[in-house]
């Protein structure tokens, strides 16, 4: 089983997600949470790293997060689930361990 | 001697940490003493000022609204980095509160003109 | 979904940064699933929330009695690293008299213990979460 | 070189991050070097080097005792936001009696005040330094 | 069952702030326990095995001494990202301990293949 | 009289430096300390752009931090000047005022 990476942090301001993205390897996920929603956002400046690591990757969004920050769902990059912490538990048990980048 | 200018760096994003919220209580406390205050948002700062944000799933308080009553308080300028909102993929009518949008040149000015900055 | 065990760490101090809530959020969802929360374990800043004398404002939540009453409703371990908290000044009675302190302000549902404590959780845990 | 009035003002917890020993090193050298400082004032984590409970290890410094001899030598002004400390769990007797908490924590030759005094701070220095 | 691999995921620099410190108090509490323990440094991470921490004017105590103590408790692995090495103008002789500098490859596959990580 | 901007992160982790470069004005005067210092290693990935903004800005380097993370002065970026906290009080004096980049 794969590895779920979390992102804790906004890419605009730490070069966090860079490392994730250099370190997940095929078939793994990511979580975007906290400040890490930034990354989801499809008109940011990130928005095309994110969509081409989507090409090998699931990445997801915590939707508190989102919230809590005012982005709606129709900003997000196609392709980005949305999930409760209910579903970052679910997510945590499908994968064979997490991983945060903080 | 004319008031001060004191500049507000905000340049963290509303609610990865405490900084935005804490920092936004100087300002309404600052309004109260004779000063000429500039409200900048500049970097992740940006974001304290979008519109929507519900922070009910999250438990947290949302301190969003108490920027509309900063109209209130007077504050001389606020302010916000062009280059940063556009990099997030934001435009002015996305945000609570109306603005200036400066450009990095006005932003240097501005600080640099300023007596005083605090950065948060 | 097979039942797991999970161990939880937090890094970062309660309001400073977001890292506390998204843990009790967490938690309370991995409960709600169904699974077992082996401990929750504080280091670094993390120490800070286990203390009795936080006064919250009334219109915002208060991470310390959120997770005192997550423990009671669930007997989850809470644990706070003695060395990190110590050098933090969070202190119960044993450690006030050990240091010689006039005063100890650990909040009741929190104990204090070595980090042992965290590296048995995460031989023991299914999934083993940060947050920081 | 003229003598000025300095305001210092250190927003992250101690030992967590270098921005406490940053500004007392800082202070330090205001002192040394013939100034005035007017005020260091404690905000967001800041605070929590003002508590009395912290037993730091034997061989790494202490910034709470650090700050205190400071004060002492030089009669600095060491001022803990009241909103900043009362989240976080800093009280002195007065903040205790009025929370109705049963213990507090403030270190010796620190003060709790509001927010007007960082203000005053930005008025009434010729420089003024931010740690964080 | 075989004792679980254990990776410590650092990637912050030394003194900024006490994170690397505090991992590092855990990794010699964990050396006691029946784990294969795997010590991984990457971006700024790599900073803390830099030789010739003085940290005397600072005031702050020197704990990169503790990482030489660290071959005593025999971690399976130490291994360093070698691309965040060569970034910051540093070689394997620049450290304090001897390492394996891995590649981003071989470093994703290391940790891919642990039983557990712990990022501080 | 100039800024005096203080910078106090590395710029291998965050854009702090980053934007500093963006608002220092020609003139002004840089202080990298804490993590910050790291920018000033000339062998590092980020010396090529601190070096180009040294034709318009002075930088200088505190040495408490340079000593903590084992840099030595002869790694330094050419041009970069090293100070104590008491020299650090001497350029808050002789600027307008100081500005912190966190």
């Amino acid at each position: 089983m794969a590895t779920l990476h979390t992102v804790h942090r906004s890419p605009y301001r730490e070069t966090t997600l860079a490392s994730c993205l250099r370190m997940a390897r095929p078939g793994s996920a990511i979580l975007l949470l906290e400040d890490g929603v930034y990354a989801a956002v499809a008109a940011g400046a990130h928005a095309p790293r994110l969509r081409e690591a989507m090409a090998r990757l699931r990445v997801f969004a915590l939707e508190a997060d989102l919230a809590a920050r005012g982005i709606a769902p129709d900003e997000l990059i196609d392709g980005i689930a949305t999930v409760d912490y209910e579903g970052f538990v679910d997510l945590a048990c499908e994968h064979a361990k997490v991983q945060a980048w903080l | 001697m004319s008031a001060r200018s004191v500049a507000f760096l905000n340049r963290r994003g509303p609610h990865g940490t405490i900084h935005a919220r804490e920092a936004l209580e100087v300002v309404l406390v600052g309004a109260a003493f004779d000063q000429r205050v500039r409200l900048v948002f500049m970097d992740d700062g940006v974001y304290q000022l979008v519109r929507g944000q519900d922070t009910t799933p999250l438990g947290v308080k949302d301190f969003a609204r108490a920027f509309r009553a900063l109209a209130m308080y007077e504050p001389e300028r606020v302010v916000v980095a062009r280059r940063c909102l556009e990099a997030r993929g934001l435009a002015a009518d996305d945000l609570l509160v109306e603005v200036e949008l400066l450009d990095d040149d006005a932003l240097a000015e501005l600080l640099d003109g300023s007596d005083v900055v605090l950065s948060f | 979904m097979t039942r797991m065990k999970f161990g939880i760490l937090v890094n970062a101090g309660p309001y400073q940064h977001q890292a506390c809530d998204s843990a009790l959020n967490f938690t309370r969802a991995v409960l709600a699933r169904g699974h077992r929360v082996l401990r929750v374990f504080f280091y670094h800043d993390g120490v800070n929330v286990a203390t009795r004398l936080a006064v919250p404002p009334q219109d915002d939540r208060d991470l310390g009695a959120a997770w005192q009453a997550l423990a009671r409703e669930h007997g989850l371990d809470l644990v706070v690293c003695v060395a990190a908290a110590q050098r933090r000044g969070i202190l119960d009675a044993d450690e006030r008299t050990r240091h010689g302190r006039d005063a100890d302000n650990l909040a009741e549902g929190f104990r204090i213990a070595g980090l042992g404590q965290l590296v048995e959780a995460t031989a023991d845990a299914d999934r083993f979460v940060v947050f920081g």
